[in-house]
């Protein structure tokens, strides 16, 4: 959290066409935008009425006019309620006429995936869809990576997502440093580095993977993949680390059906030189979180989980 | 108004208030997972419309729905174990605080989504209308709701299809951090008379005075006259939600906060009880909401492996997670 | 188109809870609603106006209250601006209500993929969006399909959406015999039997699937399986073709990334028995449809690029 | 008004009349692949409030664009060889009809989705003015527009923000076959008063009472007084869309269409000019009209392994639909 207010603070100060909007982004009740208001004045820091859909196509207006919105949600499933305005706005501009637009705005996720207690309508991990219409998104699972990919992400000229895994919230607070380098978009990052089975771990799950990873090292020698963008996707990464370990586990907190899962997968299936039936560790198809927590915790992958799929995938 | 239906209005709020005020400790202690948006200030509105309402009519609530969850008649009991996510709740432990709903009672669910129910109530009221029948919805909102595309875009077509939904908009001048003047263009009765509704602003804290608009504005619902339209004007007196109150955030100025108590609703209808009917009804309240606590507390948790228990109605393969 | 009319007029005459509504049914501009609002009056057939948010809830609101509405959008994208309503709102009250009510609405697109010259904002074919989400999700590829299937949509008691093929339309009306046979969900159908490769068909690609195979005979002995609903996917019946085929190809015109395709491609090397890399036939990663005619047709999946897809997996 | 304002007033509508007429041609006869939303007889709108326009502000536009962008300026050469997919189009056949964008002169596009420009302009405006610029975004759309929510939180925003947008109802009674009366409650520019917008209806088959009411609420706009509403009174002559005039499907009363015809905007102003200026007009407007049909017709279309240029302005590696 700290990591992507630093990153926010950094591309404000940069580029003086960025701007933020959202809801309460000025008080910075998600934390994530705190300071920014101070900082950079009203005109730079906009409170917006609860209208997703208008605020979200006013980016692409703005963006049109040369400005670069960076637009926060307070809710992952808000994107359902500007699919529209992302993906058949904002998405098709550049190629719809001829090249003669760009749109770069940056829509900030701040807390996606389960909170444990907010329910059905506030759990979602929404990301499979948006790689899936052609947005460029991003989830981070590293505190430097939140504040690499999102000054990237607002420096693209292109629509991108960014996606704060609600998990890693607190913890980034604590964990991040401040080493203040870009991370570009579209490359994936080897984390671990191992020979006998690699495992694909998004967001969250990248430290849930290294521990796990770490726990089966008398077993086996795990290398852990975390792509970082999650489209467009690292191919060359992992098809290198899946060529050489030839097993292939995908830990990712999205439904199974149609899920960033199921793509990396199939990928692998169709061009990689697999030795073992590859595995993904996901949400249940068409999850809805119910409320109460032990019930929730057990549609949400973990490390026992992941434990199980890689011995499976071992054998 | 006579002095019985003043009573049950008094006990109502205060039933929500006692209520409200227990699920908030609770909330804080971390009894209550991810909190709760606490509904203390407002009781007179939920209170003053539901009043109006027999079990027959529907209602749709919001992410702050505790309150008209009570004022409908839900028994505390199990909305308190809907809240502590056990199987004694409504929803099975399922829904929580956001999404509580007693489809007996025709309430149509609590929503996390900020004007999302205006559009149901009015799919409702056409069915209701469709059979023939007189029930009316009542749709609550706050004044935040009022700039979402969705609900203006109900208000289109209630008023074109004369559907009987009273439009409830409890104005308490913060959507979050957000003021009203920095959200709402216009002003919110003068936008729903735009849609084509009749239109009324009523001071929110005053009970009688919400039951008596409403009760007109209802009759014309039942009557065919076609959607209606109330703002009351209200003001919460915690934060925005229980995990603000826990950090001891709060956007508003605390002047405002505490001339806004001054107008509390519950002892502002109790002085015209008198201190004796007051202290009366107050201890009933109280140990209802005792047995309450005690009721949910005890209440059997679901279990982890029917966590997609009810994901549909029918029949449809899920697979899960992971495969071995 | 004419499959899906009767089935229409089937479904509102043997329940009168069912009813429709939708942008200019009345007059039945898609075609696929002519009628209906003779034979049961504007009680039952309900011309909206453009508002598509609010009367996708306004279904669900009904649906609560008892009647099972029928919802037209005119355009496929459009389920992108009533994404929330539909996934967030109709999809989990089923769940978040503990089972104290259902849904059974059926969202109607008559008219889904690219119209060959509606350019970027009408071409999409956003299925596999729904399915991930988790929503019953029906393509139908041969006109007793579309009726049967249509049928067993309005008779669900949960949300089911029904993408009618464009390309299709038209056939359709012509080729539809009357046979009049409901057709359940979740059930797929082995259009053509084979033993050396498995082609997965959806929609419109189920009748180029069949005359590929037809040309590829001499080479081949072809199975095409056509899945009918999407989601839930019949694996078993997959499964039974490709551990006797043991080749894979899967035609479907979605976007690469996240798609349907991906989807099979994965289950299918996870569980199914292969003898050789699967391979997917499908839009390309983030398709947005161009205007001009020869770049829409290059974009859209099509029989010269299944025959290659096949003839590579064969070798 | 003056009497070479008039000409050029003239001149405008009876080349949107002659490109849209020469187009419905070109699409029945399947020349114009989708075909295209015809604009004739509501020439008077874009045009009278175009006229009040530089080319540096901006407009957006509609399905039913043809007329908005050509009002703008935009040259009809370039517009008719996007309308046949070429290289010399505007958006270099990737847009066609309801896509078609000149950015040079702030044309943000047609759109094929109803509602959604108005958000689009806000953006735009609000760009504009934290430049400290003094132009005004133009928002053309339908009457069926007025029930989408995404507008109605653009009215919302626009008018909040105090952002320089003109939002143009351009009410010609239909959204397809859906009649004004059965889609719209409250009245146009009722409802967008009661966003805290001045609103102003006027006819919209007069071009100079058009062109009278936008140069006051674009003053406005310039002035730092926030956005406007326009409503016109027009109507539509042919179809829907050039599908339901080849198949001769008319939802609307003959007699209905007859007597709207008798109000064409062009004779009106016409008749104001007298019949040689128009005659004059007329001839070298048809030449303009060939001359465009010429260039279109004879320029280059675009390769189809270009099909996804242009998908990003950025990097991205895009895989394509079958990898061998
Ligand atoms: C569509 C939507 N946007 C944002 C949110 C996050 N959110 C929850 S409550 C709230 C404020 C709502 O204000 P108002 O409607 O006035 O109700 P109040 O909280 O004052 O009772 C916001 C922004 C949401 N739940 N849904
Ligand atoms: C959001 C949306 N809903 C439906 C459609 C299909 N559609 C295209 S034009 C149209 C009617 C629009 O009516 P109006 O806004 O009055 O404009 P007009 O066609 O009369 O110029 C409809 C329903 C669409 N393109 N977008
Ligand atoms: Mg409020
Ligand atoms: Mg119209």
């Amino acid at each position: 959290m700290h990591a992507m207010n630093l990153a926010l603070h950094a591309e404000m100060k940069a580029d003086e066409d960025v701007f933020l909007l959202g809801e309460d982004v000025g008080v910075g009740a998600s934390g994530v935008t705190s300071g920014l208001l101070d900082s950079f004045g009203p005109e730079r820091v906009l409170d917006t009425p609860l209208s997703e859909q208008a605020f979200t196509s006013f980016g692409t207006g703005a963006a049109m006019a040369g400005k670069k919105p960076v637009i926060e949600y307070q809710i992952s499933s808000l994107i359902y309620l500007v699919f529209e305005q992302i993906v058949n706005q904002a998405h098709k501009f550049s190629l719809m006429t001829g090249g003669q637009v760009q749109i770069p705005v940056t829509y900030l996720i701040s807390g996606s995936g389960s909170r444990f207690g907010w329910a059905g309508q506030h759990s979602d991990n929404p990301y499979s869809l948006l790689a899936h219409a052609g947005i460029k998104t991003v989830v981070p699972g590293l505190p430097a990576d939140a504040y690499g990919l999102l000054r990237s992400a607002i420096q693209d000229p292109d629509p991108v997502a960014f996606f704060a895994p609600s998990a890693l919230l607190g913890a980034t607070d604590v964990a991040y440093a401040g080493e203040e380098e870009i991370v570009p978009l579209g490359e994936a990052n080897v984390v671990r580095e191992g020979n006998d089975l690699t495992v694909v771990a998004v967001g969250q799950h990248v430290g849930v993977a290294l521990e796990v990873a770490e726990s089966l090292s008398d077993r086996a020698d795990i290398e852990v993949v975390d792509p970082r963008t999650v489209y467009p996707f690292d191919w060359d990464c992992l098809r290198e680390s899946v060529n050489k370990t030839g097993r292939l586990v995908v830990i990712d907190d999205s439904n199974r059906m149609c899920g960033l899962g199921a793509e990396i997968i199939a990928t692998a299936a169709e061009e990689f030189d697999l030795v073992a039936p590859p595995r993904r560790v996901c949400r249940p198809d068409g999850t809805v979180i119910p409320y109460a927590l032990a019930l929730d915790t057990a549609l949400v992958p973990g490390a026992e989980q992941l434990t199980d799929a890689i011995k499976a995938t071992l054998k | 108004m006579s002095r019985e239906r003043q009573r049950d209005l008094y006990r109502s709020m205060k039933l929500i208030r006692e209520f409200e005020e227990r699920c908030l400790a609770m909330a804080i202690d971390g009894e209550i997972n991810g909190g709760i948006h606490p509904y203390i200030g407002q009781e007179a509105v939920a209170v003053g419309i539901c009043s109006n309402l027999t079990d027959r009519d529907f209602i749709t609530s919001t992410h702050r729905g505790h309150g008209h969850v009570l004022a409908k008649g839900a028994d505390p009991r199990r909305l308190l174990a809907e809240l502590l996510g056990t199987l004694e709740g409504f929803n099975k432990g399922r829904g929580g605080s956001m999404h509580a709903a007693d489809m007996k009672l025709g309430i149509l669910g609590a929503n996390g989504i900020v004007g999302a129910g205006g559009a149901i109530a009015s799919g409702a009221a056409w069915a209701a209308k469709a059979r023939g029948n007189s029930e009316v919805v009542v749709s609550f909102f706050g004044d935040g709701a009022m700039s979402q595309g969705v609900l203006l875009e109900a208000f289109n077509l209630a008023s074109i299809w004369s559907l009987p939904v009273l439009f409830v908009c409890e104005n308490n001048m913060y959507a979050t951090s957000l003021k009203l003047e920095s959200g709402l263009a216009g002003g919110a009765a003068r936008r729903a008379e735009g849609f084509g509704m009749v239109a009324r602003t009523v001071d929110g804290m005053d009970v009688e005075a919400v039951a008596g608009a409403a009760a007109e504005l209802i009759e014309g619902c039942r009557a065919g006259r076609g959607p209606a339209f109330l703002e009351c004007r209200t003001y919460r007196f915690f934060g925005h939600h229980s995990v603000l109150e826990l950090l001891g955030v709060e956007f508003r100025d605390r002047d405002e906060v505490a001339q806004w108590r001054e107008r509390d609703p519950i002892p502002l209808l109790g002085a015209r009880l008198g201190a004796d009917v007051v202290a009366e009804i107050d201890a009933a309240v109280k140990e209802t909401i005792d047995e309450a606590v005690e009721f949910a507390t005890n209440a059997a948790s679901p279990e982890p492996e029917d966590a997609l228990m009810y994901l549909y109605a029918g029949t449809a393969a899920v697979r899960p997670g992971v495969i071995l």
